[in-house]
C-alpha cells in the first residue's frame, strides 16, 4: 500500500516537471515581453517594463504580417469549415460508392509530411504561372485543414441517434427544418471543434505557408525571418497575445463542452 | 516545365521604352535586409522626410535575409512576370544579382531621373563592372565582410588563420553565402578571389570542408550570425563590418579586425524589378537617398561605407553639436577606415569574382555542399 | 366506422451485405379507433419495422398502409398525422422541455397562444408542470419519458406509436410508468400502438395483442385469448411458462408417463397439449374426479414469495413447472423427492399444431 | 435526389483535395524528371537520374532524417505514455484540466516556440550562463547546433500528438478490467504488462503515426536549433526550392520522401485498419 | 468450523468533492462455507462497496475483513483466494476465451499441463467447448457471462463474488443463467456471494440475503423469512408488493375502514401492518370466520395471465392490491364496481415498525 503511494506520488511529480517543460519556454516567452532591453535584440534581462505594449505597432510590416496570418485564418476556417462539414455529414450519414476512395485522399492529406504539401502545391503554382500570395495560401491552408474538419464532424455525426430527426420528422418539419433545427445544433459541437482546429492549424503554421505565400508574410514567417537578428518584445507581445485568446477560447470551450449534450 | 529566359542586350531604347507612360502613384514598397536604415522608435526618419516632400507613401519592409534565399523567393514570380510585392529591393553584388540582371529581371535605371547620384556618387561606385553604368543599380551602401571577434574569449585576431584556430572548436561563425565564404577562403590560401579559376576554388573548398569537418564550425548563418556572436554562442565570426560597428556602439564588447590576407569588399545595390507596380516611386528614392543632408542620417545610424563622400563633413559638423557619448560616436564614425576607408585599405580589399551562368553553377556546386550539407 | 389503422399484406425487405431480408413478410392488421394494440414478440421479429412502416419512416417493398381508410403508403411522415415515442425518446437535448412539447405545434405553425395553452394542458396532463425551463439530461427516465408522451399528444394525432417506450426504465418506475400510460390512454382516447417484447406488460394494458414471429403475425386477438388459448407452441412459450405434453390422442384422451390427460374436442392422432403452471393441483392422493391426472415426483421447489415453482418430473422425464401461489389458506406443500399425483380441469388442456 | 445527396455534400471538399492534393503531386512528379536550371529553364526529358543523384548526394541527411524521426518518436513515447497514464487512470475530476495544460503551450506559434528554445539554451543564455560561471560545465560547452538541441525540439514540438492519442486509447479501458487482472493473482506490474499495455498499443500506433512523419519531414527545428551536422532532408528540400530554385531534385527528393513515408504508413494503417486511424488522428 | 467469509463492523467512507460520504455505514456478516449468499438492495445502497472489500478492492475506513478466520484487511486482491465475476464481466478484450481463463491459472504459475486440463474442464462446464478462439466481443450476452464465470471457477476460490453478473441479460436469458449459475455452485461446491437488486432473482437463488438499505444490513436471513416477516417497511416494500394498513391496534384488532384486522400478539397502541396481496381472499359476502375482514371496492382488475390484480379501494381511500391466482377452480373472479370484503387468516398480518 505504501509502495503504490509512493509510485503514485514520483508519476504525479513526474507530470508537474513534464507540465514545467512544457511551459518553460512559453513563461520565457512571455516573461521577455516586459524586459526593458534598450538593445535591437532581446537577449538578456534588463528589468520590468511594460513599455513595448504600448508600442506594439512600432514594426509596420510585422503587425500586417500578424494581420495577414489572422485574415488567413479566419478566411480558411470559413472556407474549411463549411466545406469540411458538408463532407463530414456525406462521410458520417451516407454509405455511398466512393466513399472508400475519399477516405483515403483525406487519409493522405493527413498523413503527407507539410513539406512535401507544400513543395508540391509551389510546384502546381510555378508550373501553372501563378502570383502567388494570400490566395495561394488560403488555398494551401484550406486544403491542409480540410480533412481535419471532416473528421471531426464525422464522428459527431455517426453519434448523432438517428431518431432525433426522425422525431423532428415525425412532428411535422420538413427535411429542411430537421436540419437546422434539430441536425445542425447536435453537430455544432463538433463543427465548433472543427473550427477552432482549423484555426489552430492555419494561425500557427509556417511550412506550407512558406512555400505558398510568395512575398506575403504571416507572423509565423515573420518570426523566422525576425531570428536572424534577434526578435524584438513586440514579438513576444503578439505571441502572449495569441497564446492568451487560445487559452481564453480552450478554457471556455472546454466549460461550456460540460454543460453540452 | 518552368521557362527562364535568357535577357537579350538592352536595347538602346529600352530605358524609354520602360519607363514610356509611367506615373507616380504615391506608393512604395520597398524590400530591404535588417537593420539597414535609420529608426527612431517606430519611425524611419529618412523615410518620413521623403513622404513629406515627395508625396509618396513608402512601406518599408526588412524582407532580406540572405541573397540566396531572395533570389530563391522572388525568381518564380519574376519568371511568371509578376508582381514580387516590392517595387525596390536592395541585392549584393553577387551571383544572385548577376543570375537577375542576365534574365532581364531589372528595369533599366532612367538616369535623367537620378540628378542626385550624378553629383553626390562618389567615383568609385560609379560605372562598376558587374553594371556597367549603372544600368540598373546604384548602391545604397557599401560594406567589408571580416572578422568579428569577442575578446573575452578570443585572442587578438590578426589572421584569416584565427578562424581555422582549434581552440575555437564549435564557436565559429561562418557565412552561408557560397560566394562570401569561397572568398574567406581563397584569402586564407593566399588566392586572390577576384582572378581566381575553377582549381583555386576546389582548393578553397578543401580548406573550407577541412574547418567544417573538425567540428570548428558552428553554423553558416545568414544575416543572423551577428545576433548569435552578441548571445555569445559564437565567439569569432566572418562579419560585416557596419553589423558589427553597431553592435560596438551599443555597448557590446566587440571587435572587428580586416584580416592581414585581405577581406571583401561589395556593394549592396537599390534596383527595380521589372515587375514594379510603382518604378516611379521607387527611383524617386534612389535618387532622394543621394542628398547629402539624407545619406548622412542614414550613414549616422548604418555604420556601413556610404557612397556619398560629402557626408563626411556633415557628420563631422554634426559632431561638433553633439555632446559626451554622441559626440565622441560621431567623431569615431568619421575617422573610421570602415565608413570612410582610405585607398590604402581600399588597396587590400577584393570584391566578388564575376560569374556567368555556365560558372556561376559550377562554382555553386563546389560551394554549396559545404554550407548547405 | 373505418378502422385507425390498417396494414394490408405488407411486406419489409432489406438489402444487407448484398443479401435480401425479409424483416415483415405480411403483415395485414386492423387497429380500431381508440384501441390500445400491441405488437408483442421477440427480439428481431419485426415490431420496429411494422411500426416504422405505419409511422412512414419506412416504405413498405410491398402491400399498403392505410390511415382512416386513406392510402397514405407514398405519404412522408411529416405529412401524417400520426405521432411515435421512440424507444430512448429521442427527445431534443438542446431544447428545454417546453420548446420540446411545442415543436410540433410550431412546424405546423399553431398560432402562439394555442400554442401556450396546448402545451400547458400537455404538460399538466403529464405532471410536469414547472420543469418548462429543464433540458432533459436534467431529468429522471421516467420524467423523460414523460416529456416524449407529451411532446407526441399535444399534436392531438389520430394514432400514438410507441416503440418499447418503458424498455429503458427500471421495474419498479416500468411498473408505474405502465398505469400512467393506461391512465393517460383513457384520458385522451386516442389510438395506441405498443410495441413491446415483454408478455407481462402487453397482456396488462392491451385491448389486443398481435404476437409476431419472424416477420408474421401468429396470433391476433385479447389478452386472455392469447394466454389461454394460444394459437401456436410458439405463442405459448412466448406468452408465460407452459408445460407441454405431447402423445397420440384416442377418445379425447392422452395417456402419459401412468396418466392420463383429457383434451374434450381434441381430434384423434399425435397432439400437443400445453397447460399452464397455474392451473395444475398438486395432491398426494390420486385424483378421482373426472380430471387430467398425472403422477410424479418433485424435482425441485423454488419459493418465490407470491407463490412456488414445483418442478415436478413425470415417470417419462418430462419436466413439468407448477405454480402454487402462497395464498391464505395454502396450507399442503410438497417437498423435493415427494411422489405427488398432478390434476386440472379438462379445459385447461389445450390442444395446438406443434 | 436522396441518392445524390451524399455526392453533393462531398463535392466541393472533395474536389478541393483532387485539386490541390492529387493534381499537385502529378505536377512533382512531373518537375522531378525534369532537366535544366533557373537561368536556362526547364525542360521534360524523363531524367529519372534525378533520383538515384539527389539521393547518392543526400543519403547521409535521409538517413539522419529518419533516424531523427525514429530517436523523436521513441523519446516522445517514453515521455508521453507515462503521463498519458497519469491523467487517464488518475487525474480523476480533473483530467480534462490536466489535458488542457498539457495542450496549452501549442497555442503559441510552433517557430516561436522553438525560438524561445533557442534563446533558453544560448550559450550564454539563462540556463547555461550560471552553470558555467559555477564552473559546472565548460566554457565552450554548448547544447545549441547539436544533435540533442534538434531531436529535443522535435520531441518538444510533437510531444502533444503523442499524449493525446495515448490518453484516447487508455482513457478507453475499462478500470475493471485491471482489477479483474489483480483479482486473478495478477500485480500490479503484471495487470500493466498484460492488460493495459496491450490494449493502450493502438493509441501508441496512432501516436506513431501522427508524430513520426512530421518529425522526419521537419526543418524548423534542425534550421533554428540545428547545426552544420543536423542538417535534415526537409533542410535539403526547403533550399533547393526556396534558395536554390533547383526544382527538378527538389521535386524529386520530395517525392522520395513523400513515397518513403506513405509506403511505410499505408502498410501501417493497412495492419491496424484505416478508419481506426483517421478517428486517431482527428483527435 | 471458521465461517467463509466475515465482515466485522465494516465501514467505508469516500471523499467526493470535499465532503465525506459513508457508502458503508457498519456492517458484519458472517457467510457460511458453501453458503449461497446475496446482497440485496436498491441502488446506492452500499451493495458493490461491499462486495469490493471482500475482494481486496477497497479498504475499509473502519472494521475487519476475515477470510476463513484469517484476517484479509490489508492484503491486496491477488493474494486473496476469492474471485469476482464482475457486472460487466471486465473480460480481457484483447485475450481469446481460453487465455480469458487461463490466466488466473498462468498467474499462478500452474503447470502448462494442468492449465490445459483444468481450463479445458472449466469450459466443458460452462458449455464453452470448441469457443475456445473466439474473443469476447464475438460472443453473445451469455456467453460472455459463462466465460467471466469460468475465468474465476478455474481458480478454485474458496469463495466466488459475483457482482449483478445478470444484470445486463434479457428476462430469458437471465432466467436460464439463474438456473445455470444454480446448478454450478451445486456441482462445485463453493461459496457464492450474489449482488443483486432484482429481489426475485435473491428470493430463488439464495440460502440467505442480506437486505442492505442506505449502507447498512436491514434483515439478514432465509428467502421465506425475509418475505414473510419483513424486518421494516422498506424489507417490506422492496422484497414484492405489500399492503399497508395503519391505526391504533387495541386488543390485538386494528379497526380500519369498517372492518378488523386481526393481529395476534400485537402490542396495543399506533401500528403498521402489513399483508402479502396473495394472502388476501376476495369474496362478495362478508366473512364469518375468525379471521381479518375488511369491505371495499374493486377499482381494477388487471389479467396478467397467471393471476389477477385487483385494487380494491376501502372507504378510507386507501388502495389494497389482491393477487388471485387463475388457477385450476378459479371461479369467482370480481369486476371493475363490485363491493366485496377481503379477508385472511390472522398469522398473515404482520406488524413492523414503521
Ligand atoms: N436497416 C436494416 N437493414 C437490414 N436489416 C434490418 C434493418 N432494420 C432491421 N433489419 C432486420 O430486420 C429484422 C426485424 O427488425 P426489427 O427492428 O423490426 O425487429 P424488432 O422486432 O423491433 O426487434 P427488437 O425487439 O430487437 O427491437 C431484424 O432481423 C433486423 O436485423
Ligand atoms: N469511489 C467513490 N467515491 C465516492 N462515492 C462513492 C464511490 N463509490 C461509491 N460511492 C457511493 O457510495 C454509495 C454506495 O455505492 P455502491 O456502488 O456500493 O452501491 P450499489 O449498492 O452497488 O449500487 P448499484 O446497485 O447502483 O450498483 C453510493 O452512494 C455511491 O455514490
Ligand atoms: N544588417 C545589414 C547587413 C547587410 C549586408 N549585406 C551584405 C551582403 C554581402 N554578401
Ligand atoms: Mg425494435
Ligand atoms: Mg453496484
Amino acid at each position: 500500500m505504501r509502495k503504490r503511494k509512493l509510485a503514485d506520488r514520483l508519476l504525479f511529480g513526474y507530470v508537474w516537471l513534464i507540465i514545467a517543460w512544457l511551459f518553460l519556454p512559453i513563461a520565457v516567452m512571455i516573461a521577455f515581453g516586459f524586459n526593458d532591453t534598450r538593445s535591437k535584440s532581446n537577449v538578456s534581462w534588463q528589468g520590468f517594463t511594460l513599455k513595448w505594449w504600448g508600442r506594439l505597432d512600432e514594426y509596420p510590416d510585422l503587425t500586417i504580417a500578424v494581420m495577414n496570418s489572422i485574415k488567413l485564418a479566419v478566411l480558411s476556417v470559413v472556407i474549411t469549415t463549411v466545406l469540411g462539414t458538408l463532407m463530414g455529414l456525406a462521410l458520417g450519414r451516407y454509405r455511398f460508392k466512393g466513399q472508400g476512395p475519399t477516405n483515403l485522399v483525406m487519409f493522405a492529406a493527413i498523413s503527407s509530411p507539410e513539406l512535401v504539401m507544400g513543395a508540391s502545391l509551389l510546384s502546381l503554382f510555378i508550373s501553372v504561372g501563378v502570383d502567388m500570395g494570400f490566395p495561394t495560401a488560403l488555398i494551401a491552408h484550406v486544403l491542409f485543414s480540410l480533412s481535419f474538419v471532416a473528421i471531426t464532424v464525422r464522428a459527431r455525426v455517426v453519434g448523432l441517434d438517428p431518431s432525433l430527426e426522425e422525431a423532428a420528422r415525425d412532428l411535422g418539419a420538413s427535411s429542411w427544418t430537421t436540419f437546422w433545427r434539430i441536425t445542425f445544433p447536435m453537430i455544432l459541437p463538433g463543427v465548433v471543434a472543427g473550427a477552432l482546429l482549423a484555426f489552430a492549424l492555419s494561425i500557427d503554421d509556417f511550412v506550407i505557408t512558406q512555400f505558398t505565400s510568395g512575398a506575403m508574410q504571416t507572423f509565423p514567417l515573420w518570426i523566422w525571418g525576425a531570428t536572424r537578428i534577434g526578435v524584438p518584445p513586440q514579438v513576444n507581445i503578439l505571441g502572449t497575445l495569441i497564446f492568451a485568446v487560445g487559452v481564453v477560447i480552450a478554457v471556455a470551450n472546454s466549460v461550456t463542452a460540460r454543460r453540452r449534450p | 516545365g518552368v521557362e527562364g529566359k535568357k535577357a537579350e542586350a538592352p536595347k538602346k531604347d529600352a530605358v524609354a521604352d520602360f519607363w514610356a507612360g509611367k506615373k507616380q502613384n504615391g506608393t512604395l514598397r520597398f524590400a530591404n535586409w535588417p537593420l539597414y536604415i535609420d529608426k527612431d522608435g517606430k519611425d524611419y526618419p529618412s523615410l518620413k522626410m521623403f513622404e513629406q516632400d515627395k508625396g509618396i507613401k513608402v512601406s518599408y519592409t526588412e524582407a532580406i535575409q540572405d541573397n540566396g534565399s531572395w533570389f530563391g523567393k522572388i525568381q518564380p514570380q519574376l519568371a511568371a512576370g509578376t508582381d514580387i510585392g516590392f517595387d525596390l529591393m536592395v541585392m549584393t553584388n553577387g551571383n544572385q544579382l548577376q543570375r537577375a540582371l542576365s534574365l532581364g529581371y531589372l528595369a533599366p535605371l532612367d538616369h535623367s531621373k537620378l540628378p542626385n547620384f550624378a553629383a553626390n556618387a562618389a567615383q568609385k561606385v560609379k560605372n562598376p563592372a558587374w553594371d556597367p553604368n549603372n544600368t540598373f543599380t546604384i548602391p545604397w551602401t557599401l560594406g567589408v565582410t571580416g572578422i568579428a571577434y569577442n575578446p573575452e574569449f578570443v585572442d587578438e585576431v590578426t589572421s584569416m588563420n584565427d578562424l581555422w584556430n582549434p581552440k575555437y572548436k564549435g564557436k565559429v561563425g561562418m557565412m552561408i553565402d557560397a560566394q562570401e565564404i569561397a572568398n574567406f577562403g581563397m584569402f586564407a590560401l593566399g588566392i586572390d578571389p577576384e582572378k581566381s579559376k575553377e582549381a583555386d576554388w576546389r582548393k578553397a573548398a578543401a580548406k573550407l570542408q577541412e574547418q567544417r569537418d573538425a567540428g570548428l564550425v558552428r553554423k553558416y548563418y545568414e544575416n543572423d550570425y551577428i545576433d548569435a556572436l552578441v548571445r555569445g554562442d559564437i565567439w569569432i565570426t566572418m562579419a560585416w563590418s557596419g553589423d558589427v560597428f553597431q553592435q560596438i556602439t551599443e555597448g557590446k564588447n566587440l571587435k572587428f579586425v580586416v584580416p592581414q590576407e585581405g577581406a571583401t569588399i561589395w556593394s549592396d545595390n537599390m534596383c527595380i524589378p521589372k515587375t514594379a507596380q510603382n518604378p516611379v516611386d521607387a527611383l524617386a528614392l534612389m535618387d532622394y537617398v543621394y542628398q547629402p543632408k539624407i545619406a548622412t542620417m542614414l550613414v549616422e545610424y548604418i555604420n556601413y561605407i556610404t557612397p556619398v563622400p560629402a557626408t563626411k563633413d556633415l557628420v563631422l559638423a554634426n559632431a561638433a553639436k553633439a555632446e559626451g557619448e554622441d559626440k565622441e560616436f560621431l567623431e569615431q564614425l568619421a575617422g573610421s577606415p570602415l565608413i570612410y576607408p582610405s585607398e590604402a585599405d581600399l588597396a587590400k580589399m577584393r570584391g566578388y569574382l564575376m560569374l556567368d551562368s555556365k560558372t556561376d553553377q559550377l562554382f555553386e556546386s563546389i560551394f554549396q555542399p559545404i554550407t548547405q550539407g | 366506422m373505418t378502422s385507425a389503422i390498417d396494414l394490408d399484406e405488407v411486406i419489409k425487405e432489406y438489402v444487407s451485405h448484398g443479401e435480401v431480408v425479409q424483416a415483415v413478410k405480411g403483415v395485414s392488421l386492423s387497429i380500431a379507433e381508440g384501441e390500445f394494440f400491441s405488437l408483442l414478440g421477440p427480439s428481431g421479429c419485426g415490431k420496429t419495422t411494422t411500426m416504422r412502416m405505419i409511422a412512414g419512416f419506412e416504405d413498405p417493398t410491398r402491400g399498403k398502409v392505410r390511415l382512416h381508410g386513406q392510402d397514405v403508403t407514398n405519404v412522408p411522415p411529416n405529412k401524417r398525422d400520426v405521432n411515435m415515442v421512440f424507444q430512448s425518446y429521442a427527445l431534443f437535448p438542446h431544447m428545454n422541455v417546453w420548446d420540446n412539447v411545442a415543436f410540433g405545434l410550431k412546424q405546423k405553425k399553431t398560432p402562439d397562444a394555442e400554442i401556450k395553452r396546448r402545451v400547458g394542458e400537455m404538460l399538466d396532463i403529464v405532471d410536469l408542470t414547472g420543469r418548462e425551463k429543464r433540458r432533459p439530461r436534467e431529468m429522471s427516465g421516467g420524467q423523460q419519458q414523460r416529456v416524449a408522451l407529451a411532446r407526441a399528444l399535444v399534436n392531438n394525432p389520430r394514432a400514438l406509436l410507441l416503440d418499447e417506450p418503458l424498455g429503458a426504465l427500471d421495474l419498479k418506475l416500468r411498473q408505474a410508468m405502465q398505469i400512467e400510460l393506461k391512465r393517460i390512454q383513457r384520458e385522451v382516447g386516442i389510438t395506441f400502438v405498443y410495441v413491446t417484447h415483454d408478455q407481462s406488460e402487453a397482456l396488462t394494458m392491451s385491448d389486443r395483442i398481435a404476437v409476431m414471429n419472424d416477420g408474421l403475425v401468429e396470433q391476433l386477438a385479447g389478452p386472455r385469448e392469447i394466454y389461454e388459448q394460444p394459437a401456436s407452441a410458439f405463442v405459448a412459450g412466448f406468452i408465460g411458462t407452459s408445460n407441454l405434453l405431447a402423445g397420440p390422442l384416442a377418445g379425447g384422451v392422452l395417456k402419459v408417463a401412468g396418466g392420463r390427460v383429457l383434451v374434450p374436442g381434441g381430434q384423434d392422432g399425435e397432439v400437443n397439449v400445453t397447460v399452464r403452471p397455474e392451473k395444475i393441483t398438486i395432491d398426494v392422493d390420486e385424483p378421482t374426479q373426472n380430471v387430467s391426472a398425472v403422477p410424479g415426483t418433485v424435482a425441485e421447489v423454488v419459493y418465490l414469495g407470491t407463490y412456488n415453482s414445483y418442478a415436478v418430473r413425470l415417470s417419462d422425464g418430462t419436466e413439468v413447472t407448477v405454480f402454487q401461489q402462497n395464498a391464505n389458506d395454502a396450507t399442503i406443500t410438497a417437498e423435493r423427492g415427494d411422489a405427488v399425483w398432478l390434476s386440472w380441469q379438462p379445459q385447461h388442456s389445450y390442444a395446438i399444431g406443434s | 435526389m436522396k441518392r445524390l445527396t451524399p455526392y453533393l455534400l462531398i463535392l466541393p471538399g472533395g474536389l478541393w483535395l483532387a485539386i490541390f492534393l492529387v493534381v499537385p503531386m502529378v505536377f512533382m512528379a512531373s518537375v522531378s524528371t525534369q532537366e535544366g536550371n533557373v537561368v536556362d529553364g526547364f525542360a521534360q526529358t524523363f531524367n529519372f537520374a534525378n533520383y538515384t543523384n539527389t539521393l547518392a548526394l543526400f543519403q547521409t541527411q535521409f538517413l539522419r532524417s529518419v533516424g531523427y524521426g525514429l530517436a523523436g518518436t521513441l523519446i516522445a513515447i517514453a515521455l508521453a505514455y507515462p503521463i498519458a497514464y497519469w491523467i487517464a487512470f488518475k487525474g480523476g475530476a480533473r483530467k480534462s484540466t490536466y489535458l488542457l495544460l498539457v495542450l496549452l503551450p501549442f497555442f503559441v506559434s510552433f517557430v516561436l516556440r522553438t525560438v524561445s528554445w533557442k534563446f533558453l539554451l544560448a550559450d550564454e543564455g539563462i540556463v547555461l550562463a550560471p552553470l558555467k560561471s559555477l564552473g559546472v560545465l565548460p566554457e565552450d560547452f554548448h547544447v545549441l547546433q547539436t544533435t540533442v538541441a534538434v531531436v529535443g525540439g522535435l520531441v518538444y514540438n510533437y510531444l502533444p500528438f503523442m499524449i493525446l492519442p495515448i490518453y484516447v486509447a487508455l482513457e478507453r479501458v475499462d478500470p475493471r478490467v485491471v482489477e479483474a487482472a489483480q483479482d486473478l493473482y495478477a500485480t500490479r506490474r503484471d495487470a500493466f504488462r498484460k492488460i493495459v499495455l496491450p490494449l493502450s498499443l493502438p493509441g501508441v500506433f496512432a501516436g506513431v503515426l501522427m508524430t513520426f512523419v512530421p518529425m522526419t519531414a521537419d526543418y524548423v527545428n534542425a534550421g533554428i536549433l540545428g547545426g552544420p551536422q543536423n542538417t535534415m532532408i526537409g533542410n535539403i528540400i526547403q533550399t533547393k526550392y526556396l534558395v536554390n530554385n533547383d526544382y527538378p531534385s527538389a521535386a524529386a527528393l520530395s517525392f522520395t520522401l513523400m513515397a518513403a513515408m506513405l509506403v511505410g504508413i499505408f502498410a501501417y494503417a493497412k495492419a491496424l485498419g484505416t478508419e481506426n486511424v483517421l478517428e486517431a488522428a482527428a483527435r
